[in-house]
C-alpha cells in the first residue's frame, strides 16, 4: 500500500492528572500543523496530525499507539508525554518499526529503548545542572542546599538525583532532601525542615500543582534565600500557584522564547499572537517534534516521491532521516546522536517575574 | 485480520487481564469478603517478575533457563501473593465489609510507597527494558496467556462453586454467624478465599510485566482497587462470568469510544452510571434473569424417604 | 524532640488534619445515612471551588471550551474585599449542594427504589465523577486556577510565635481551615445528635424500610442529607483551594482516597469520627521524622491498618449489634 | 473460667444418661446478669422446655451452650467433653445444633442449599477433591440427605425456592431442617412454634417428637406457648431474671406458684 | 363509613402473587381480625395498607380517602401505624429513641404516652437506654406494639403482636387492643393464637393462598367447624 496522505501522530495525555501538560503539547502541535502546512506542508502536500489520548497510565500510552500504528497508519508519532509511559509504548513502535520522537520525556533510557526511538526533549542530566550553576552566579555566597522532590514521580526522582549530584559537585553542601507526592497539597513539614537546616538555596523537582504550592509556602512562612525549579515547574501553570510568590525562582530551560533564531522568533510572533503569551517549553519541544518530523519527510520527499513509498518502508527510511539531519527548531539547532540522544546546543535559565498576581514570564537570564 | 490484532490485541489481552483481576476479587467476594487487596498483589507478582526478567542477580539463572524462566516468575508471583495473602488476610479478615476494603486499599497503599523507596524496584522509574515472554513480537500473542489462564480459572471457579468449600462459602456470605453455628468455620474459609485471589492476582501480575513492557509502582494504586471492583460489580458480583465480562467491559469502554476524542471519557462515566441504574445485578445478573432458573432436580436414585412426615 | 519542635508538628498536623477533616465531613455524612460511599464527592468539592471562582473572577484561559467568555465584563462584583468573597464562597457551596442534590436525584435515587446492591452506588458515582471531572477539563482546561490572593483581605499569610527561643509558624489560612471544620463538626453535631432531624436522620440510615412505617419521609431526608453533604463539600473545596490553589479538574478527587481513610478511621457514620480521623491522619504524618518523610503516606495507613484490628468500627464508630 | 470452689458446690453427676452438664453458667453484659449461675443436667433422648419471662435470658443460654456468646464464667459439658470455649462451629461438629429466635436462615439461598450447607461437618471434601470433582460420592450423599430433610418438614417441593421468600412460619420449618442436618445429638429449638397457628402447633409437638425418635436426639426447646411445652416436654427449667427458679415435670413445673407470678400469670 | 376499604386488591412479589382479589373493610371503631396458614398473604395484606408495597391491582380507601398510591410516611402522617413482622425495631438507636421515633408524626408534647407505655411494660423502662438491638426478642416486640401506639394512629396494625411473648404479656397486649378500641382506635389484627384474637375482636377474615375463603362475626366463626380444625386445633 503507498502512502496516501501524510499522517504524522501524537500521542499525548489530553486527560487525566497528566493532561495539564499534555494540553500544552496539544497547543504546540496544532500550532506546527496549522504553521507548516501554511507553509507548504512537505513540499507542497499538506500532512495531517492524528492525535491518540495515551491518558496518564502505560496502558492507555500503548493503546494509544496501537491506535496510531494501525488505525491511522502514521508515519512516525510524537509522544507519550511522561517517560515512565514511553518505557510501555516505545517499545511497540519499536517492534512495528515506526519512528518516536519523545516530546518531553527526559528521564534515562529513553533513545536506548530502540532504534526508532529518539526524543527532542534534551534529558535532565543535561538541563538540570545549568540552574545550579546560575544560582551560584546570582549569589555565590551559597552553602547550604536543601533538595525536595516529588517521590512518586518518576521525572522527579531521576531529576533530583541529577540536582543532589550537582550540588555536591560543586562543592555545596546538601543539608536536607525531603521528599513529597505529587498529589501532596500541604508541604508544612518538609518547609519546616527547610528552615530549621537554614539554607541559602532551595531545590524543587515536582510537578506544577505541587511545586506551585511548595514555593508559595516556602515564602510565606518565610523562606528567604534562593529557589530553583525542576523541568515540571517549567510552565505558566505554576504562576496562579504561587502568584506573586513566584517571583524570583530559578528554572533551567530547554527552551527559551528569547532564543535569537529565525524559526524561533516566527513561532514566538504567530504564538503570542494567537494565544497572548509565550510559548511555554512543553509547546515548544511537541512543535520541535513534528517540525523534525516534517522536516525529515521533506528531505525524503526530495530524494524519492513519498506517495511512492510502502507504508512500513517510508517509516524505517523516515527513521534514518530523522536521525541524520539538522533541524532548525524554536528550541535552537538540534540533531540527534546514532541512538537517538538529543544534541542541543543551547540550554538556558529564566528567572519567574511575576507583572501582578497572575501574569508573569520567565526572564531569560545570561 | 492482521491489522485487527495488531490494533485491539493488546486491547484484547487487557480485557482478559482486566477479567483474571476481577475474578481475584470475586473469590473473596464469595465469601462475603470485601477485598481490594487484588492490585497490591498484582503488582508484587509483576515486580517478582520484572526483577527476575531484568535483575543482574538473577542472569545466571536466566541463561540456564532460557524461556523456562517466563514460567517460573509465574510461579514466583503466584506464591508471593499467595504467602502475602496470608501475611495480610488473617489479621484483615477480622474485619468487615467498607472496613476491610479499606485496610485492604491500606496494604496496597502501603506496598506502593515500599516499592517507590527499594531500589530493587527501581523507585518511582520502575523496571524498564523487560524481555518479552517466549520472544512475544506483539502484544496480541499474551492472549496465549491470558485466555488459557482465564479459562483454567473460571473452570477452577465452576468446580469450586459446585463443591462442599463453595458452599460453605456462600454460608458464609449470607450469614456468617448462622454459618458458624451450622459448622463452618469462618476464618479458615475467608482465608483460603482471600488467599486463592491473591495467589490468581500475584500470577496475572508476573505474566502482565513483560506485557506492558515496563513496572512500576503505579501497577497498584487505589485507582486499580476502584476500578476492579466497579468492573465486578458491573459485571455482576454473583456469577464467574460477572468479573470477566464485567473487567472485559470496562476495559474496552474508554478505547471503543475514542472516536468521541475529547468526551470519552464524560461518556464512559455515563455509561458507568447508566449501567448501574439499569443493571442492577449486574449484566450477567440480568441475563440471567432472563433465563429462569432451573428447579433442582430431585436425585433420581434417590429412594424416596419412607417416613416422609409433614409437620 | 525539643518542645518547639513537638509544638510546631503538632501545629502542622492539625492544619493537615483539619484539611482531610474538612473533605470527610461531607462524605461521612452521605455514608451514615445511605451507607454508600459517595466517589463523586471529591467531584462535588472541587465543584464547590470552581464555582466560587466563576463568581469571584469570572472568566478562564486558554484550554477549555470557555475560553474567552467572561462572566463579569466589568469585574466581579464579588471581587476584592472578604465579605463579598465569603458570600461567594457560601453561593458556590450552595451550588455544589445542588448539584449533590441533583446526583442523588439522578445516579442514586433510581437504583435505591430497583433494589440494587449499595455497593452499586459506588460504581454510579465514580461515573459520575468520572462526568464532572472531564467535563470541567472540556470547559475550562486542565490547569491551575486561583483565588484573587486578596481573598482572606488584609490578613498576614502566616503567624509566628517564639517558643523556647525557636520560630514556629502556622499559615493563617490553615488556622481559618481549622476553625470552619470544627464549626461545621459542630453545627452537624448538634444538628444530628440533638434534634427531631437527627433523630430521624438516624432512623433512615438505620433502615429506611422502618422510617417510612414510622412517617418520616425517607426521600426528602435523603436530599436533605446530599445537599448537607455538597454543601460541606463545596465549602471544603473553596477553602481549601484558597489554601493550596485549584490544582485542576482532578484536584478535589485527589482527596478521595485519604478521606476514605479518613472516615474509616473515625468510623464511618460518625460526624465527629471524621474529624477526629482527619486529625489523627494529619498528626501522625505530622510526626514522621523528615529523615522518613518518604514513607509518610506508608505511615498513614499502616496506621489505619493496625487501628482497624485494634478497633474493627474505627475510633468513634460504634460496633456492629449482633444479638442472636 | 470457674473457680474450683463454685464447681465444687455442685454435686457432679453420676447419672450415666447424662449427656449436657451445665455448671454455674453466668454472663454479663455491663451491669446487666442476663444468666446467672444456672446449673443443670439434661439426660439422654429427653424433651427439655426452658420458659421465663421475656428477658428472662433463656436465649442467652442457649448462646453459651453453642458458643456464640462466650460465658463470663461457668462450664458446660457435653458426654464429659468441655464445651465452653470452643467456637459455634466446633460445638455444631461435637453434635449440638440449634435454630434461632430472630431466624437466621442463609436468605439469598435456596431452602436445598441452607439444608447442604449444614452437612458440612460430616462431610470431608477439601479444596482440591472438591474442584478436580473427586468427591461424586460425598456430594450424592449430601444432595439425597438434603432432599430427605426437606421432604421431612414438608418443602421437598420448595426445594428451589430462596429462603427469603419463605413466610415466617415457613422459615421456622426450614430451619429446623437446617438444623438437622448437622446431624445433631442435641437440637436446641428456640421458639420453634413462634408464628405457627394452633393447629399447626399441635403437628409440630408431634414432629418433635418423630424426629427426636427416629433420630436418637436429646431437645432442648424454649418455648412461650404454654399448652404446647406442657405436652411436650419431659422436664421444664424455668428462667426468671437470669436465674432457675423452678425445675421439674410439667405439672410441677405449672403449679409452683414462683412460675404462676413471674411467667403464666394468675388469673 | 368504613374506616378501610381494601378492594379487589392483588400483590406480587416478583412472579409469586401473593394476594389475590382480596376485599375487606374494617369499619371505624371495630377490631378485625384475620387468620390463615403461614404464607396465606396475612402479613403482605397488612404492608400494603402501610404502603410498604404497591398493589398490582385493586384499591385501599382510608377514611374515604384513595391511599392506594400513597408514600408509607404520608399514611402515617393519616393515622395509620403498624407494628409490623419480625418487629423491626431500629437496633441502634436506644429504646427511648425507637419510641420518640413512634411520635414523630405528632406535634406537641408526647411525654405522658412515653409514661404510659413505660407504665404498661416496665420491663421497657427499665431498659429505656438500652440499643432495642440487644433487647430478648419478647423485649423487641413490646416496643414494637408500643412504637406504635406512640402515634396514637386511627388504624392500628398488628401482626402477631403476640409472637414470643410470655403469656402474662400476651394477655396484657389483649387488654390493651380493648382498651384502646374503648378509646375508639380502629384495629386491624393479624393472629396465629386465633381464639384469642377472635375473642378480642368483632368480625374476622380467613385468607387462604392469599385468597379471602370466608368471614364472619368473631364470635359466631370461633365455633365454625371449619375454623376449627383448620385453625383452632380442632
Ligand atoms: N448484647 C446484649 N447487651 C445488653 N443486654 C443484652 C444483650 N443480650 C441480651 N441482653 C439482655 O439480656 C436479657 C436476656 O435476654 P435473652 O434474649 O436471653 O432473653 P430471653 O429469655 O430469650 O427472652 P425472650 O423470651 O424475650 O426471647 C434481656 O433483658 C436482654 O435485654
Ligand atoms: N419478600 C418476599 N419475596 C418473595 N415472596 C414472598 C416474600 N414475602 C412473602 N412472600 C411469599 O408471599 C406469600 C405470602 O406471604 P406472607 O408473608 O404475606 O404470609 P403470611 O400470611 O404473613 O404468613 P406467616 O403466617 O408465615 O407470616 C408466601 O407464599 C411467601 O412465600
Ligand atoms: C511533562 C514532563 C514533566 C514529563 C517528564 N519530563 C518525564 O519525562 O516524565
Ligand atoms: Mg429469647
Ligand atoms: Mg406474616
Amino acid at each position: 500500500q503507498k502512502v496516501e496522505t501524510v499522517t504524522i501522530g501524537v500521542a499525548v495525555a489530553q486527560t487525566s492528572n497528566t493532561a495539564l501538560l499534555g494540553q500544552e503539547q496539544v497547543i504546540g502541535a496544532r500550532f506546527a500543523e496549522k504553521f507548516l502546512n501554511g507553509r507548504g506542508g512537505i513540499n507542497g502536500t499538506p500532512f495531517k496530525l492524528a492525535f491518540q489520548d495515551t491518558g496518564g497510565d502505560e496502558a492507555g500510552a500503548i493503546n494509544a499507539f496501537q491506535n496510531l500504528i494501525t488505525k491511522d497508519r502514521v508515519v512516525g508519532i510524537v509522544g507519550p508525554t511522561l517517560s515512565q509511559q514511553a518505557f510501555a509504548s516505545d517499545p511497540i513502535a519499536e517492534r512495528a518499526k515506526v519512528p518516536v520522537l519523545g516530546p518531553s520525556n527526559t528521564a534515562k533510557g529513553i533513545p536506548q529503548i530502540g532504534d526508532f526511538i529518539a526524543r527532542v526533549s534534551a534529558p535532565v542530566a543535561v538541563v538540570a545542572p545549568n540552574a545550579v550553576r546560575q544560582a551560584l552566579k546570582l549569589d555565590p555566597k551559597i552553602k547550604e542546599v536543601a533538595v525536595l522532590y516529588a517521590q512518586n514521580d518518576a521525572f522527579s526522582t531521576s531529576e533530583t538525583g541529577t540536582f543532589q549530584q550537582t550540588v555536591k559537585d560543586q562543592g555545596l553542601t546538601l543539608s536536607t532532601v525531603q521528599r513529597f507526592q505529587t498529589t501532596d497539597t500541604d508541604f508544612t513539614t518538609q518547609v519546616q525542615a527547610v528552615l530549621n537546616a537554614k539554607v541559602d538555596l532551595v531545590i524543587i523537582s515536582g510537578l506544577a500543582a505541587d511545586g506551585g504550592n511548595l514555593v508559595k509556602q516556602l515564602r510565606q512562612l518565610g523562606y528567604k534565600g534562593l529557589i530553583i525549579g525542576g523541568n515540571g515547574l517549567n510552565t505558566s501553570n505554576m504562576f496562579p500557584v504561587c502568584q506573586k510568590l513566584c517571583d524570583g525562582v530559578i528554572i533551567a530551560q530547554a527552551y527559551s522564547p528569547a532564543q535569537a533564531s529565525a524559526a524561533n522568533q516566527v513561532f514566538v510572533k504567530e504564538y503570542r499572537a494567537q494565544y497572548k503569551k509565550d510559548p511555554p517549553q512543553f509547546a515548544a519541544q511537541a512543535y520541535a517534534g513534528v517540525q523534525v518530523m516534517v522536516e525529515a519527510l521533506k528531505a525524503l520527499d526530495r530524494k524519492k516521491k513519498l506517495n511512492t513509498y510502502d507504508l512500513d518502508d517510508l517509516r524505517v527510511a523516515l527513521n534514518k532521516q530523522i536521525l541524520a539531519g539538522k533541524y532548525n527548531t524554536p528550541l535552537g539547532t538540534i540533531s540527534f546522536d546514532k541512538e537517538g540522544e538529543l544534541i542541543q546546543k543551547e540550554f538556558y535559565v529564566a528567572q519567574i517575574k511575576m507583572r501582578d498576581a497572575k501574569n508573569g514570564s520567565f526572564v531569560y537570564l545570561k | 485480520m492482521d491489522d485487527f490484532l495488531q490494533t485491539y490485541g493488546f486491547l484484547i489481552a487487557t480485557m482478559l487481564q482486566a477479567g483474571l483481576l476481577g475474578l481475584s476479587l470475586y473469590f473473596p467476594l464469595q465469601a462475603g469478603q470485601l477485598s481490594l487487596a487484588s492490585p497490591g498483589f498484582y503488582a508484587v507478582g509483576g515486580y517478582a517478575a520484572a526483577i527476575m526478567l531484568t535483575n543482574p542477580a538473577f542472569a545466571g539463572l536466566r541463561d540456564t533457563l532460557g524461556n523456562g524462566m517466563f514460567p517460573l516468575t509465574w510461579l514466583a508471583g503466584a506464591v508471593l501473593g499467595g504467602l502475602l495473602g496470608v501475611i495480610v488476610g488473617v489479621p484483615a479478615l477480622r474485619l468487615r465489609g467498607i472496613y476491610l476494603a479499606l485496610a485492604t486499599i491500606a496494604f496496597v497503599e502501603i506496598l506502593r510507597v515500599v516499592a517507590l523507596n527499594l531500589t530493587v524496584t527501581g523507585g518511582a522509574v520502575g523496571i524498564f527494558g523487560i524481555p518479552q515472554a517466549f520472544g512475544f513480537q506483539d502484544r496480541w500473542q499474551y492472549i496465549f496467556l491470558f485466555l488459557p489462564l482465564l479459562l483454567l480459572t473460571l473452570l477452577f471457579a465452576r468446580q469450586l462453586e459446585r463443591s462442599r468449600v463453595g458452599r460453605a462459602l456462600r454460608a458464609i456470605r449470607e450469614d456468617e454467624l448462622a454459618a458458624d453455628a451450622m459448622g463452618v468455620p469462618p476464618t479458615q474459609y475467608k482465608v483460603l478465599a482471600f488467599v486463592i485471589g491473591a495467589v490468581l492476582a500475584g500470577l496475572v501480575g508476573a505474566m502482565s510485566a513483560p506485557f506492558l513492557n515496563t513496572w512500576n509502582a503505579k501497577q497498584g494504586t487505589f485507582d486499580a482497587s476502584i476500578t476492579i471492583l466497579a468492573a465486578v460489580l458491573i459485571g455482576g458480583s454473583r456469577n464467574i462470568w460477572g468479573p470477566v465480562v464485567g473487567g472485559a467491559l470496562l476495559a474496552a469502554v474508554p478505547e471503543v469510544l475514542r472516536f468521541l476524542a475529547d468526551w470519552r471519557l464524560v461518556i464512559n462515566g455515563l455509561v458507568l452510571v447508566v449501567a448501574s441504574l439499569y443493571l442492577p445485578q449486574g449484566i450477567v445478573g440480568a441475563l440471567e434473569r432472563l433465563g429462569r432458573p432451573r428447579p433442582p432436580q430431585r436425585p433420581t436414585s434417590a429412594p424416596v424417604s419412607a417416613a416422609e412426615v409433614k409437620s | 524532640m525539643e518542645f518547639s519542635q513537638f509544638v510546631q508538628n503538632l501545629l502542622n498536623g492539625l492544619a493537615i488534619g483539619s484539611v482531610y477533616a474538612i473533605f470527610a465531613l461531607g462524605y461521612t455524612l452521605v455514608f451514615s445515612i445511605l451507607g454508600i460511599i459517595n466517589f463523586a464527592h471529591g467531584a462535588v468539592f472541587t465543584l464547590g471551588a470552581y464555582f466560587t471562582y466563576t463568581l469571584v473572577v469570572g472568566e478562564f484561559s486558554n484550554n477549555g471550551l470557555l475560553k474567552g467568555v467572561a462572566l463579569f465584563p466589568d469585574g466581579s462584583p464579588l471581587s476584592g474585599n472578604p465579605l463579598t468573597f465569603a458570600l461567594a464562597t457560601l453561593l458556590g457551596a450552595a451550588g455544589a449542594g445542588l448539584i449533590a442534590v441533583l446526583i442523588e436525584r439522578l445516579a442514586f435515587r433510581p437504583m435505591r427504589s430497583r433494589g440494587a446492591d449499595p455497593l452499586l452506588a459506588l460504581v454510579s458515582s465514580l461515573g459520575v465523577a468520572l462526568v464532572i471531572v472531564n467535563l470541567i477539563q472540556l470547559l475550562v482546561g486542565a490547569e491551575i486556577y486561583n483565588f484573587p490572593s486578596d481573598a482572606y483581605g488584609e490578613t498576614p499569610p502566616a503567624l509566628s510565635f517564639t517558643l523556647g527561643g525557636k520560630i514556629v509558624i502556622i499559615r493563617t489560612v490553615q488556622v481559618i481551615i481549622f476553625a470552619v471544620s470544627l464549626v461545621m463538626l459542630a453545627v452537624l453535631g448538634y444538628v444530628i445528635g440533638r434534634t427531631k432531624i437527627g433523630k430521624a436522620l438516624r432512623a433512615v440510615a438505620e433502615n429506611p424500610t422502618t422510617a417510612s412505617l414510622l412517617g418520616i419521609s425517607v426521600d426528602r431526608f435523603i436530599v436533605i442529607t446530599f445537599f448537607l453533604s455538597g454543601f460541606v463539600g463545596g465549602l471544603a473545596g473553596t477553602l481549601v483551594g484558597t489554601a493550596f490553589g485549584v490544582a485542576g479538574p482532578y484536584f478535589g478527587v485527589t482527596y478521595g482516597l485519604k478521606g476514605l481513610a479518613v472516615i474509616v478511621l473515625g468510623g464511618l457514620g460518625s460526624i465527629p469520627g471524621a474529624v477526629l480521623g482527619g486529625l489523627v491522619i494529619g498528626l501522625a504524618e505530622a510526626f514522621v521524622p523528615a529523615e522518613y518523610s518518604a514513607y509518610k503516606d506508608a505511615v498513614a495507613f499502616a496506621l489505619l491498618f493496625v487501628i482497624l484490628l485494634v478497633r474493627p468500627q474505627g475510633l468513634l464508630g460504634r460496633a456492629a449489634i449482633q444479638k442472636v | 473460667m470457674t473457680g474450683a470452689g463454685m464447681t465444687a458446690s455442685v454435686p457432679v453427676t453420676t447419672d450415666r444418661n447424662v449427656v449436657l452438664e451445665a455448671r454455674n453458667m453466668t454472663r454479663r453484659f455491663g451491669g446487666l446478669i442476663a444468666v446467672n449461675d444456672v446449673s443443670f443436667d439434661v439426660r439422654e433422648g429427653e424433651i427439655f422446655g426452658l420458659i421465663g419471662p421475656n428477658g428472662a435470658g433463656k436465649t442467652t443460654l442457649f448462646n453459651l451452650m453453642t458458643g456464640l456468646t462466650p460465658p463470663s464464667s461457668g462450664t458446660l459439658t457435653y458426654r464429659g467433653q468441655t464445651v465452653t470455649g470452643l467456637q459455634p462451629n466446633r460445638v455444631a461438629a461435637l453434635g449440638m445444633s440449634r435454630t434461632f429466635q430472630n431466624i437466621r436462615l442463609f436468605r439469598g439461598l435456596t431452602a436445598l442449599e441452607n439444608v447442604k450447607i449444614a452437612q458440612h461437618t460430616r462431610t470431608r471434601a477439601g479444596l482440591w477433591r472438591g474442584v478436580l470433582g473427586a468427591a461424586r460420592a460425598e456430594e450424592a450423599q449430601v444432595e439425597r440427605r438434603a432432599w430427605e430433610l426437606l421432604d421431612l418438614v414438608g418443602m421437598g417441593d420448595r426445594a428451589g425456592e430462596l429462603a427469603a421468600n419463605f413466610s415466617y412460619g415457613d422459615q421456622r420449618r426450614l430451619e429446623i431442617a437446617r438444623a438437622l442436618a448437622t446431624e445433631p445429638r442435641v437440637l436446641l429449638l428456640d421458639e420453634p412454634a413462634a408464628g405457627m397457628n394452633t393447629s399447626e402447633k399441635g403437628q409440630l409437638t408431634a414432629f418433635i417428637r418423630e424426629v427426636r425418635d427416629r433420630f436418637d436426639l436429646t431437645v432442648l426447646v424454649i418455648e412461650h406457648h404454654v399448652p404446647l411445652v406442657m405436652n411436650l416436654c419431659d422436664r421444664v427449667a424455668v428462667l426468671n431474671f437470669g436465674q432457675l427458679i423452678a425445675m421439674g415435670n410439667p405439672a410441677e413445673v405449672q403449679r409452683d406458684p414462683k412460675v404462676i407470678e413471674a411467667y403464666l400469670g394468675g388469673e | 363509613m368504613a374506616l378501610l376499604e381494601i378492594e379487589n386488591l392483588s400483590v406480587n412479589y416478583g412472579a409469586i402473587q401473593a394476594v389475590r382479589g382480596l376485599s375487606l373493610t374494617v369499619e371505624e371503631g371495630e377490631v378485625v381480625t384475620l387468620i390463615g396458614a403461614n404464607g396465606a398473604g396475612k402479613t403482605t395484606t397488612l404492608r400494603a395498607v402501610s404502603r410498604l408495597l404497591r398493589p398490582v391491582a385493586g384499591s385501599i380507601r382510608f377514611a374515604g380517602r384513595d391511599i392506594t398510591r400513597l408514600p408509607a410516611d404520608e399514611a402515617v402522617k393519616l393515622g395509620i401505624a403498624q407494628s409490623p413482622e419480625g418487629r423491626q425495631v431500629l437496633a441502634r438507636q436506644s429504646v427511648q429513641d425507637n419510641l420518640e421515633l413512634g411520635a414523630y408524626t405528632r406535634k406537641g408534647s408526647f411525654r405522658a404516652d412515653l409514661n404510659e407505655m413505660y407504665e404498661r411494660f416496665p420491663r421497657l423502662g427499665e431498659r429505656r437506654d438500652q440499643l432495642a438491638g440487644t433487647l430478648s426478642g419478647g423485649e423487641q416486640q413490646m416496643l414494637a406494639i408500643a412504637r406504635a401506639m406512640m402515634s396514637r394512629p386511627k388504624l392500628l396494625l398488628l401482626d402477631e403482636p403476640s409472637l414470643g411473648l410470655a403469656p402474662i404479656i400476651v394477655r396484657e397486649i389483649f387488654s390493651i387492643i380493648r382498651e384502646l378500641n374503648a378509646q375508639g382506635v380502629t384495629i386491624l389484627l393479624v393472629e396465629q393464637n386465633a381464639r384469642l384474637a377472635m375473642n378480642a375482636s368483632h368480625r374476622t377474615y380467613v385468607l387462604e393462598a392469599g385468597q379471602l375463603t370466608f368471614s364472619g362475626n368473631s364470635a359466631e366463626l370461633v365455633n365454625d367447624e371449619r375454623v376449627l380444625q383448620a385453625y383452632l386445633g380442632g
